[in-house]
């Protein structure tokens, strides 16, 4: 059964790595996110990663595969149990679920001589509980999770969470599947400090909330990144979403819609690059790691997806950029709004599975 | 073409069909069946039932304390069993209760395209297979493909929805995507070749002369369908049925695609997000075999409500 | 008055549903013809961009290359495998007819979701590395039910005077075989194969469990749509019901031609 | 819709047999198809209560103009009237009239009973079942009700497709070459079921065959079709004995047809020159009296002698050679050379003579009153065996 | 494997036509299938060259016996041997044995040409299409090779079952009521073709049918099976003039089968009492000459007199009353019903004479010649119409 996949995790993490072909092969393959990395549509092309592939002839195949944590972690994890290549070489995952690839031995250990640029990785994020020393990963971008609104279809805006259940926006309404940011922004409007110790009632309180709206008919639909395609045809009028999207596709589709933190604070979220277990290209992607840990790259990357960049000097490079960005709070947030950013706290094991199923189950999986 | 045919019977010529029909279509023993017949079912045996015999060992599992997602340990844990069912039966009888629906409305929409096809353009063989082209080649353009067109023509600012509402056919603030309605139109729309395909074949060896005799004998148009043409075209209906049903109320994609997150929630999606997401395999498995349990049940019922040993 | 309502309501309806079965089909054609960007769900004007390079989005065409291999693969074994099942249940008798029966029949009984999780368990439990090949082995599977039935229906209307006719022109069995059976039974086997290479073509759920980190068209499709398909696979999916109508369309003039050419001799 | 008399309960009328069926007649009906006409302008009427029976060569029309009466075809023009009402328009299931298929076309899936209810019960008469079962008794199948068509032989399915239809009493009931698949002994036992249900019952019926010999046991009048025309009509023996044209000569029987010209006129009768044999043919059976003509005598009806046993030369007398022979059990058939003439076929029933051999020198002798005179302008083997063979 | 005659260019063969057939012959064959003897000890030679007809009744084992010859039927035990060499336990494809199957069996996927060559390209033989074109010619199809069967007429589709089977020039050609699906007319010219091409070719035929007339105009010798046996072989002729059963009575042509005693012994002939009458019958012709017997009579062999041109009170005269009498055309049948014996059927040639009529008083006589005496111990009935009906 299907215990073989525990199995070989265990042993998953003992498992030597594949062999390294970065040599021979010169290619890395990269999942990410959609709305993710520098895009330019009438070429249709990546120009950081073409500058990249210019710079060390290595070229990169980048695939906007990742809709959600759960279900790209559900699309692999057979296969990296049992140490399977999938076919990419970077995976890009949030933090938490970072701290699960990493614990079950998902991860080829980096090689930090290899991306020396890591050092300019923030101070703050030099360190994490999930992955001491970044032996295994590098955060890729941080954000925020907030809410977001059609102008034209709601020209007075939101403000708060609970002003998505509005009566005019019933059926228009759609929300994160990611259970910590949408959990997370349900949870701080109705008070719960997300990163203290909160427990199973302050969970339900805030999971009934989201059930009843569900069940009204409030919520059309709840979904990952796909959320973007119903903004776009304009199924959903108002959202919560990630914050650097928005800018995003106002400037792909023509400045329609609006970002905010709501008032009772929003999620602070990193995702991060790390190396699969059966990736043959690990030298290759240490070496786009590296790359993008420069300043530069970074700024340019930042520029264009407005997400928080991990990069120390990344804010003095985008003086060269484009100043007016440096001063954009989504790419260099202010002390206040991070005031206002919470990290959702870490779970057990146990707790991961008890919330993420009453969180399935309460949205209809 | 053939497709999907279930052997009807001769309809029982006088002396000519006795004769083809006794001695000379004995079956024969011999090693040159099982020669025929074994790698087809050693390829079964390897793909099929062992896996399914590995799915039921999955769904007796159990998660050891401290245990990591993912990770089980072989047991008899009948209880996933009570657990699962107790959090999803409401999935799974809406899953039975939609798929009950599309298959309903595939029938009454396969039906005439079935009964135009081979009865009523019966001799225009061009046509004929020209109409039949268009019944499977749908299946080449990606049923996820022709989904999401039919999520974007119901779409809310589509080119549907807004006549509906003009028409006061649909409140001001209705929709059709999002909706039970429509991933009932959605299974209805992906399984209809299903339905079309075997009552085709059915209905193209229906012997038109019994039409005749039917309306020779005082029988109407209408009533020469119910009492004639309907009856012996059963085990073409059932054949079509079945295909649709099984599938519908096992598929997730629609649900996904065009369904919401409240009241149209498949058993599928659930199996599926429990394997994918929960990672929660022994639920997943005992999910799964609950729906297999359930459809076996449903179709020995059925079949032997309507008999039919064509398909079996 | 009724009579004519009777004599038409069936071609109505029926035209209806044809017309129903083919919206989409429109709609995602008309739409291979937009000047999409990254997203392809509102009208942008009229391009034939995409179908000049229909493999723009490269993935798509990668993606179409793998389940035309998939389909074609999945399709011979299935019909080779499938056709012998059903030559030898409907000619031969076995003491487990019954079972071999359940057998064929209980995979269409099984949700996809099920059969494609539990072949995943298998493969799993095997160490199977997923890819191609288990996606093949997954789409035999599913498919050699779909051979059976259709063959069978086929092999049971088969004259098997005929055979015996052979024997007796000093056809021995495998000539008799190759020479009356297989021809007679060839139109059934095409039907088969055509019916197993769109269900290959088309199937996602089984594939999506079985299929690693290999991309098929429906899967690419699937993940597309959830960050905008590319307007490259709507051209790709018309072209491929224009050529699988075109195809099939075309042998039916052909033999039409043939049949009626000879009838005129 | 339905006639009146079609709801006078049956049972009283099988009871009593006496219903009767309904004149039925077809007035230049014709119909035609794409690019041909398989009827063509038929006059036809069939009396009340009349044993009718239509002949002719595969693709004459017989089946088509059953399917105008019945309503399954509709004529191109004409009129068909039954008991005089005109029912040219109306559509077959309104129709007082049920045929019993060539192929009997019962109905699989229903026991043999539901089936002879069907009728019954699409016009709700009440008491269908009870009806339906005493029409089986009639064909003696009351003991198979409950069996499915599939599980009866070939006679019971024609049988069962016999009461289907007299069960609903049609005023005129067709049927088209119902025997057409039988072995010959279950084809003359049938014969004599149907007969003896159409007398009991009383119904019109019209039969369609292709077997004369069918035709002439059972019917009252027979009617010849070739060609999507009528070519004679009367009862069996007058056609047989008196044929109208060489198709019907040689389509009813087999026919010696003799080549000649009117060499003289005896007042009663003419005497025809055949290659220079003298044969005479009464005048009231000959259709020309002039001029060429083709002298017709049946096989049966020619004496053979040898020469020795000859009357003195005279007219209807022929001597030829013998060269073949066949025995068929109760007859054997005799093929005879006659010079000037051709090839002549003579039956001699097995009554114990001395069969003559090939290659014997016979004499064929007749009675001027069995000879027949057509017009000489036919071709002579019109309707003859293989004429419309492969 | 296929025997060396097989392998002389059938085409010389054809020119010649005298390859010849080779005896074939089963010895006491038998053939149990799980529940049911099909073919019961059967003894059987068919020489070489010879035409010879299997008749029986449905079920009786005729194909069951074809099929064990062909070799599509391996015999429970018994043996089979052709031209003297065992082939009993060698398989259909091997044996120098062809078959026209009931409904032909022709590649409905081959052009006509493409069937009649088949078995010649099986066995490799050089030149098989210009073969086959022979063979086509043979039945004059010669110009439908290019056809497929479906579009074929019935009675040409025979013709290429024919050919198709003739052309590999077999030891023994085996058919298996080919006719029976055709009309009579079609049927009586098919039997003309066959036993041209079997005269002109010279192979043993063996051909099963139901038509006793058919049998009897075309084959050398018939053999009457029944139940897996067979009751009497012989000269058509001979079996129907002097049948030996009251199976073969009854099954070969209708006979009346009179029950009685012997009553007298004249030396050369008996006298049996049968209900107070005394018929004379040889006793060269009878099968018992004491006890019980069934003496029997063919309806053409009585003569019907009117009561006033009888001969005085004698043996074999019979006074009856017609019940009922039908016209066929060739000839008339009388039933008469004769009080103390029953109701014999009468054939009289239509020759002109005053037929009689229901309720006439009638004489019936014949010639103690035609009378055959049988076991007195058996069914009359046997065999006789409707025995083996539905
Ligand atoms: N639907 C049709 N279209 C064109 N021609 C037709 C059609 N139906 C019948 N015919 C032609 O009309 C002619 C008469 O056909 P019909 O079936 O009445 O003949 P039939 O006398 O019943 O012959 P048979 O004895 O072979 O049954 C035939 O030549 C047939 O080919
Ligand atoms: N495979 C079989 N299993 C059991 N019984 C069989 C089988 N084949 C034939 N029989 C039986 O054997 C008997 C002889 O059959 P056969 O086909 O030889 O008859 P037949 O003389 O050719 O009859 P017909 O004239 O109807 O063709 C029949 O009673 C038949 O039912
Ligand atoms: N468009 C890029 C969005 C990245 C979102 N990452 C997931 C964060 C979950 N907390
Ligand atoms: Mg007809
Ligand atoms: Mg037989």
């Amino acid at each position: 059964g299907t215990s073989g996949t525990g199995k070989a995790a265990q042993d998953g993490a003992t498992a030597a790595a594949a062999e390294d072909l970065s040599a021979q092969e010169k290619e890395v393959n990269w999942a990410n996110w959609t709305l993710y990395l520098d895009y330019d549509e009438k070429t249709g092309s990546y120009p950081s990663l073409e500058a990249f592939t210019k710079a060390t002839g290595i070229t990169a195949n980048y695939s906007e595969d990742i809709d959600g944590n759960d279900t790209y972690f559900g699309k692999v994890q057979a296969q990296l149990a049992a140490g399977q290549d999938i076919g990419q070489d970077i995976i890009t995952l949030t933090d938490w679920m970072a701290a699960r690839l990493i614990r079950l031995g998902y991860t080829q250990e980096l090689d930090h001589a290899n991306i020396p640029n890591a050092a300019n990785l923030l101070q703050n994020l030099q360190d994490v509980d999930f992955d001491p020393g970044r032996a295994h990963s590098l955060t890729w971008q941080s954000g925020f999770a907030g809410i977001a609104w059609n102008k034209e279809a709601v020209p007075g805006g939101l403000r708060r969470v609970s002003d998505l259940w509005k009566p005019e926006l019933k059926g228009r309404v759609e929300v994160l599947d990611e259970m910590r940011d949408t959990m997370g922004l349900l949870m701080l409007e109705d008070g719960v400090d997300i990163a203290g110790s909160w427990g199973a009632a302050e969970f339900d309180k805030s999971l009934e909330v989201l059930t009843r709206q569900i069940a009204d008919g409030q919520i059309r639909q709840v979904k990952g990144n796909s959320y973007k395609e119903d903004l776009i045809s304009g199924d959903a009028l108002a959202v919560i979403c990630w914050s650097g999207d928005i800018t995003q596709l106002n400037f792909e589709e023509g400045g329609k819609w609006e970002f905010a933190i709501p008032e009772s604070g929003c999620t602070l979220w990193s995702d991060n690059l790390m190396v699969p277990v059966g990736s043959p290209h690990k030298a290759n992607a240490e070496a786009l790691m590296n790359y993008y840990y420069d300043p530069v790259n970074a700024a340019t990357v930042a520029a264009y997806v407005n997400y928080i960049s991990p990069v120390q000097g990344a804010r003095e490079a985008m003086e060269k950029i484009d100043p007016s960005l440096v001063d954009n709070p989504l790419i260099f947030p202010s002390d206040e709004d991070l005031q206002r950013a919470h990290v959702f706290r870490t779970l057990s094991a146990d707790e991961e599975t008890d919330f993420s199923g009453r969180f399935q189950q309460a949205i209809g999986n | 073409m053939n497709v999907l045919a279930a052997p009807a019977k001769p309809a029982g010529g006088p002396g000519a069909a006795e004769k083809a029909g006794g001695k000379t279509l004995q079956r024969r023993r011999g090693r040159t069946g099982y020669l025929l017949i074994l790698p087809g079912f050693i390829f079964m045996l390897l793909f099929f039932v062992l896996p399914v015999f590995s799915l039921l060992a999955t769904s007796l599992y159990t998660k050891p304390p401290g245990a990591d997602i993912g990770q089980f340990a072989p047991a008899l844990e009948f209880g996933n069993y009570a657990v699962v069912l107790g959090s999803y039966w409401p999935e799974l009888l809406r899953s039975f209760a939609f798929a009950l629906v599309a298959t309903a409305a595939a029938l009454l929409i396969g039906y005439p395209m079935a009964y135009l096809v081979a009865v009523r353009l019966r001799g225009r063989k061009l046509l004929q297979g020209i109409l039949l082209v268009l019944i499977i080649a749908p299946f080449f353009t990606s049923f996820i493909l022709r989904t999401q067109a039919w999520k974007q023509i119901l779409a809310d600012e589509g080119p549907v929805v807004p006549v509906l509402r003009a028409l006061s056919l649909l409140p001001a603030d209705g929709r059709l995507t999002a909706t039970a309605f429509a991933v009932v139109c959605g299974l209805t729309y992906n399984f209809l070749p299903f339905m079309t395909l075997p009552i085709y074949a059915n209905l193209e060896r229906l012997d038109t002369r019994l039409i005749e005799a039917g309306s020779d004998l005082y029988a109407s148009g209408f009533t020469t369908f119910r009492t004639v043409t309907l009856p012996l075209s059963m085990p073409g209906v059932i054949a079509g049925t079945l295909l649709t049903f099984i599938p519908a109320s096992g598929d997730y994609v629609n649900a996904a695609l065009l369904g919401n997150n409240r009241d149209t929630t498949m058993i599928g999606q659930v199996i599926d997000s429990r394997f994918f997401r929960v990672v929660d395999y022994p639920g997943a498995a005992a999910l799964s075999f609950i729906l297999m349990l359930a459809i076996l049940v449903l179709v020995t019922a059925y079949v032997r409500r309507f008999g039919t040993k064509e398909l079996i | 008055m009724r009579k004519t309502i009777g004599r038409w309501l069936v071609p109505v309806f029926g035209g209806l549903a044809f017309i129903f079965l083919l919206v989409p089909i429109g709609y995602v054609f008309a739409f291979s013809f937009n000047d999409a960007g990254r997203t392809n769900l509102s009208w942008r004007g009229f391009t034939l961009e995409n179908w000049l390079n229909p493999c723009g989005a490269p993935a798509v065409c990668e993606a179409l290359g793998n389940s035309l291999q998939i389909g074609a693969a999945a399709t011979v074994m299935a019909t080779i495998l499938g056709t012998a099942i059903a030559i030898g249940l409907v000619r031969y008798r076995f003491r487990f007819n019954a079972t071999a029966n359940m057998l064929i029949f209980l995979p269409l009984a099984t949700p996809e979701v099920v059969l494609g999780a539990s072949l995943l368990a298998q493969f799993l439990n095997i160490g199977a590395e997923l890819g191609m090949g288990t996606i093949i082995i997954a789409h035999t599977m599913f498919c050699i039910s779909f051979v059976v039935v259709t063959v069978k229906a086929r092999v049971a209307s088969l004259d098997p005077k005929l055979e015996e006719a052979a024997a007796d022109l000093y056809a021995s069995p495998l000539q008799a075989f190759w020479r009356v059976t297989f021809p007679l039974l060839l139109p059934g086997i095409v039907a088969a194969a055509l019916l197993a290479f769109a269900m290959s073509f088309d199937d996602f759920i089984i594939t999506n469990f079985n299929s690693g980190n290999v991309d098929t068209f429906p899967k690419f499709i699937y993940v597309a749509a959830t960050r905008g398909i590319p307007a490259q696979a709507n051209v790709i999916g018309s072209a491929m019901f224009l050529i699988a109508l075109a195809i099939v369309i075309g042998g039916q003039v052909l033999s039409h031609r043939r049949s009626k050419l000879l009838a005129a001799r | 819709m339905v006639q009146d008399q079609l709801t006078t309960p049956p049972g009283e009328a099988a009871a009593t047999g006496s219903t009767g069926g309904a004149d039925l007649s077809l007035v230049s009906v014709t119909k035609r198809f794409t690019d041909f006409t398989a009827v063509d302008g038929l006059d036809l009427t069939i009396p009340a209560g009349s044993f009718f029976a239509l002949l002719g060569p595969s693709g004459c029309g017989k089946t088509t103009t059953l399917r105008m009466v019945a309503g399954l075809e509709q004529p191109t023009s004409g009129k068909i009237t039954i008991g005089g009402r005109d029912i040219t328009g109306t559509s077959a299931h309104e129709r007082p009239v049920n045929t019993v298929f060539q192929n009997y076309a019962l109905f699989p899936h229903m026991s043999v009973l539901d089936n002879v209810a069907f009728g019954l019960k699409r016009r709700r008469v009440r008491g269908a079942e009870e009806q339906a079962k005493a029409a089986l008794e009639l064909v003696e199948l009351g003991h198979l009700a409950a069996r499915r068509p599939g599980q009866l032989s070939g006679g019971q399915q024609q049988r069962v497709a016999l009461a289907r239809a007299v069960v609903n009493r049609p005023a005129v009931l067709l049927l088209d070459e119902p025997l057409g698949a039988l072995d010959m002994k279950l084809r003359r036992q049938m014969q004599v079921e149907l007969k003896k249900i159409q007398t009991e019952v009383g119904l019109t019926f019209v039969h369609v065959t292709h077997d004369q010999e069918e035709a002439m046991t059972m019917a009252d009048t027979v009617a010849v079709m070739n060609g999507g025309k009528v070519e004679q009509m009367g009862a069996p023996r007058d056609l047989y004995e008196l044929p109208r044209t060489a198709f019907v000569a040689n389509f009813l029987g087999k026919s010696n047809l003799i080549a000649g010209t009117v060499a003289e006129d005896r007042g009663d009768a003419v005497v025809v020159d055949a290659g220079g044999h003298r044969l005479a043919v009464r005048k009231d059976r000959a259709a020309v009296h002039q001029g060429p003509v083709l002298v017709g005598i049946r096989p049966e009806k020619l004496t053979m002698l040898w020469p020795a046993d000859a009357p003195a030369p005279e007219a209807n007398l022929l001597h030829g050679r013998v060269l073949d022979t066949s025995f068929t059990g109760v007859s054997t058939e005799y093929l005879v050379q006659v010079p000037g003439v051709g090839t002549l076929g003579v039956f001699c029933q097995n009554h114990g003579q001395q069969p003559a051999r090939p290659g014997d020198d016979v004499v064929l002798a007749w009675d001027t009153g069995h000879a027949f005179g057509l017009g000489g302008d036919q071709d002579s083997t019109a309707g003859a065996a293989g004429e419309d063979g492969p």
